[in-house]
């Protein structure tokens, strides 16, 4: 579970990606640039890429409404992405799915998901296939605090129990569903002890810390690799902007958001420990930087220059043949 | 009398019934909005603001939020329901009954006649519908066909600020359980709403338009696109009348074979998707009962047998528009 | 919680009236006698009694597919109710309902129901009308084992403890959902830790004994009267007939109903426990037993005879008003 | 060639087509049956039977047992359908799709338009349907319409043992989501069923009766009832085309538009609640497409807008039958 330079470095750049990706989408969508509801990842970034560190290219993940981290974890081409989210052709899903259904099957994600509590339930078949398969893949079900009160998320984790099946579950817990809190909509208040009391090893960490994520998904992975059946993983994180954006958030604390990218941001704390460890150079990390906001503004180029769906997509895909 | 926006009469007559009867209580994700946070209760009033200040006046028992558990609401509507309360709770969007139409399916639609009657189950499943925010595919359909197939459920589909406020209110007195589908375009508009409460009969269609030539029948939002083709054709001097039946189940068929005996036209404009929709429901019902007064062939302005695409040039395309309407109706006059 | 005479009078003679109820049909159905499909409820007498035991004539149940004996526990009428299971004019539902649909809300008891999870949102709904009309009544749930993994259950636990509503949610578990065991079904094997992990008080007990699942009961409807929120009541009992009437059960161990019958009835239980007591007589008990035989040939020849349900029956109680 | 039943026929293909491709796998509640018990596995065999046999043969990582959790029985199918499988999943009565439509309406069906192209979700949700066993208002229910509804979804509703084979093998080995609804009074009638493998296009009807009085246009069981009275009819000299189009989506609209287009005449029979249910569906078909051939009113024989009553008396006045459907062909024949 050692991390090489490059892993760090491609760990940096993909979080550092997502970030500027959603601090852009907040800006576009600001000027009115982005049709439809979206809703941005941004604060939440160890988390994705914690967890996708762990992962391989072949296994798969299950996404939700808060989907662009995850794929930019997974792999997913940046600019088909802001094509996507911009409704245009060449987008990921050739603007036929925008920023809730953005999927890309070559890379495994299988899809945001606008329906709270629609992913786990594929994430148990798609375990269920790679089981079946042997080759020892997993799948990954993202899902919020909010998602664990939806009756076919727990379907999913027994399951995926009673099969075996190597899901790993995975809850960021931002604190908030919606304007709700956690502490108001989850019976018990632990995440955690409910994935237990299903009979699969559950664990807490820090979800700001790229480091304990990558490490509790890891052992899950292994768990899951090795016919040991599923696990929870519940990640405290936060979230910088509103439930979807253009969203007031009048019910979070005053300054709320302020302390918490003071305090909690995944980035500074990422920059910190691998400075401290000596193992990645600030000025290397500038360097990412630079090149990833390169690759957000000529995304964004790309966004909105790009043709619009032609007129028949209208009518392909719903079926593979009639 | 003022004028009122659709979301506005829709409020207005929620803190109304509120007050009128201790027993309507709302619950729903977020229609209070800061349960549990440290910006606290009310801090947002519901995702569409439709929900807003109730929870202010009528405090815990009457207004709550509830978890992400879709069945568990409808459910527990329908229970409260059968216990006496009137409950009238939300669905954020009519797409996501696929996760809770059992509850009201197999319950809630049910009890009154598998119990052999005596069952009163006044619930209120308010919820949104209709295409045209590029919401995507599933955050956007019309599947107000399923639940009309439901025998034991009403439905309801304002299609205007007055209409709104007085179906709900008789939906919320009734003791059946009712949809009520709040098309999201509409919560804009706004129109003349008294400030008392009213009650408009379940069953009863409006004529938003009179004419000879055809007619058309137009649920929810697309009354709005039947509304403004009549008016253009008037110019051209062909009359249509437009029905707004305002209720799906039940539905006012009287109006509809009424008015086809004398325009001898049917033109039927849905945002569902085609297959077993309410544009084919009617036209069955019309070739059924009416067929000796037809004079053309029933003309059907729906969405194509598709998912709703997220691309706004793709989404616009799907959706039934004026020009669709005006060519259906043009083409029923055999091309006028 | 001490019973008197009366109380324990009743409760034999409501768990022998469920049995005899449950043999004669039994055998009616076995005649060709009885249309649709029947759950029968023989050998968890003690559970529905013992939990009614602790209700009032107010308070609510909602049932399962197996619903005859919750009926005649919450005080449902006999004779109504094998007319009811006879498809005639008369019956508890005139006919419309059947075995699987059976109810009578005078009597509080809201339906049984042929959707395995139907039933628990259901009285969440119930018990919050009580909770806001302030009347202290409760509303429990009844549900198998195999019930316990149905979404809609986990759901309605989640909802009462955020609500604090007065449900009790009991679990009458008979080792098999159909014809699958507890123990594959349920990941990690326990319904009690998994209500717990919702946050509520969570109790197992015998369910052939009446009065282990009285006393349970007892502290579960004494919390929810007053304010206390929901709990969860596991009972272990044994189904003495097939999942549904004509199924062969030739995945129950061999001689396994016979064992329990001879060790776990939950009528020889009672009989021997208020005998030891010196609480009623054999006698007396063996009077109530004619009693009930009485009754249940009676109801037989008044199902029989009844007449059919008129035709346009089929038309009324689809709306209240159209 | 042999004589096999309807249920046979079933259990014959799911075991060729998991003999066929080792990606098809069988899972739902107690298709095995036994699981975690003393009589062991596969004591049961499917509480229908149907799926007998198959865990013997292909072992436990290809036949299955899950739990009673619906909605995690069809999304998973859909997620293991997206990694490479063919699942065939089983819902016990369709009556429980009020619990887990969404992983067909919102998931499964929408993959392919919704990622734009390249999801292929071989899945088939294996089902029953249909009243006339006192079931009761629960478990006999018709909602197929529903799910042709739903754009994306497949559906068929194989009438007869031979329909039953050759469908469930063109829907396991197509790309794309299916609802396969059985008929349960069906699995017991027997038929001439090749043994070897065969497939039926989907979308292809199948004219059970040649005519040119009038088109019946018959669901599931409803054939059995169309046909018999088209047999009684020929006697009295009045013949009729009958038209079972084995898939509601898609939907072999050719054949009905060209039968009808010869005959002048439609009734349609069907066993959902009339309310946007398949008869208004095809009526409004034909009203919108062959209206111009149409010499009488469009007849539909359905149940009337009510739950299923328990009562058999009442059940047996709920459903369709040969005296109506005779009504019904010779009142489009103007009394004949
Ligand atoms: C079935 C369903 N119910 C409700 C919604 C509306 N909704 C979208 S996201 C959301 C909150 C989800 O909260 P959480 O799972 O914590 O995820 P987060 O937004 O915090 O990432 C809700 C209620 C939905 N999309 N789907
Ligand atoms: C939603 C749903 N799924 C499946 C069924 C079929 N079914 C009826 S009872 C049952 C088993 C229930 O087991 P359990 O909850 O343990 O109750 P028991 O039969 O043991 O009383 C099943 C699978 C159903 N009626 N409803
Ligand atoms: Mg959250
Ligand atoms: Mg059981």
């Amino acid at each position: 579970m050692q991390l090489n330079r490059d892993q760090l470095e491609r760990a940096y750049r993909q979080m550092k990606t997502i970030r500027e990706f959603e601090e852009r989408l907040h800006i576009e969508i600001g000027l009115g640039e982005i049709p439809g509801f979206t809703h941005l990842y941004a604060g939440q970034e160890a988390c994705a890429v914690g967890v996708c560190e762990a992962l391989t290219n072949e296994d798969y993940i299950v996404s939700t409404h808060r989907g662009h981290g995850h794929c930019i974890a997974k792999g997913c081409d940046v600019p088909g992405m802001m094509k996507e989210i911009y409704g245009k052709a060449g987008g990921l899903c050739d603007g036929k799915g925008g920023s809730m259904h953005i999927a890309d099957l070559n890379k495994g994600m299988l899809g945001a998901n606008g329906i709270v509590g629609g992913g786990p339930p594929l994430a148990v078949g798609a375990a269920i296939a790679a089981r079946n398969a042997g080759n020892g893949r997993v799948a990954v079900a993202f899902g919020g605090d909010g998602s664990c009160n939806q009756g076919t998320v727990f379907e999913a984790m027994n399951m995926a129990v009673v099969l075996k099946a190597p899901v790993i579950f995975v809850f960021e817990n931002n604190g908030y569903s919606e304007h709700t809190g956690v502490s108001y909509a989850v019976g018990s208040g632990d995440i955690s002890a409910r994935s237990a009391a299903f009979g699969m090893p559950a664990i807490k960490a820090d979800g700001s810390d790229f480091f304990s994520v990558y490490e509790a998904t890891c052992e899950a992975v292994e768990r899951a690799r090795n016919g040991g059946g599923p696990s929870s993983l519940e990640f405290a994180i936060c979230r910088y902007y509103g439930h979807a954006e253009g969203e007031p958030q009048r019910y979070r604390g005053k300054g709320e958001v302020a302390r918490l990218r003071e305090t909690m941001d995944c980035l500074t704390h990422f920059r910190r420990k691998v400075g401290e460890a000596q193992l990645l150079s600030p000025e290397r990390l500038d360097e990412i930087d630079v090149e990833v906001l390169e690759l957000i503004e000529s995304s964004v180029q790309g966004a909105r220059t790009a043709p619009l769906p032609p007129a028949e997509a209208l009518f392909t895909n719903v079926y593979n043949a009639y | 009398m003022s004028i009122k926006s659709y979301r506005d009469a829709i409020n207005e007559c929620l803190h109304q019934e509120m007050e009128r009867d201790v027993n309507v209580v709302v619950f729903g994700e977020d229609v209070v909005g800061g349960s549990g946070t440290e910006g606290g209760k009310e801090a947002i009033g519901g995702v569409f603001s439709l929900t807003a200040g109730l929870w202010g006046k009528y405090g815990d028992n009457r207004v709550f939020d509830t978890p992400i558990s879709e069945s568990a609401i409808v459910g527990a509507a329908a229970g409260a329901a059968l216990a006496g309360l009137r409950p009238v709770v939300e669905i954020m969007f009519s797409d996501f009954f696929g996760l809770c139409l059992d509850q009201m399916y197999n319950q809630a639609a049910k009890f009154n006649y598998m119990f052999g009657g005596g069952a009163k189950t006044p619930m209120v499943v308010r919820t949104t519908t209709g295409a045209g925010m590029s919401a995507a595919a599933q955050h956007s359909q019309s599947n107000y066909n399923w639940v009309t197939n439901i025998p034991g459920m009403k439905v309801l589909l304002p299609s205007n600020p007055y209409d709104a406020k007085g179906l709900l209110a008789a939906a919320i007195r009734g003791e059946d359980p009712v949809v009520f589908y709040e098309n999201k375009l509409l919560y804009g508009i706004k129109g003349e709403v008294p400030d008392d409460t009213y009650v408009i009969p379940l069953g009863k269609g409006n004529l938003t338009r009179q004419g000879k030539d055809a007619t058309i029948v137009a649920f929810s939002r697309m009354v709005h696109i039947a509304n403004a083709v009549a008016d253009r054709l008037a110019a051209d001097g062909i009359t249509c009348d437009v029905i707004d039946p305002r209720t799906t189940s039940p539905l006012d068929e009287e109006m509809i074979l009424e008015s086809v005996q004398e325009t001898g036209r049917l033109i039927v404009v849905d945002e569902c998707n085609p297959r077993c929709g309410l544009a084919r429901d009617i036209a069955g019902l019309v070739a059924s009962q009416a067929f000796e007064f037809l004079d053309a062939p029933i003309k059907l302005v729906t969405p194509p047998h598709t998912p709703i695409p997220f691309a706004p040039n793709l989404e616009h395309a799907y959706l039934p528009n004026e020009a669709k309407v005006e060519a259906a109706v043009r083409e029923a006059l055999g091309g006028r």
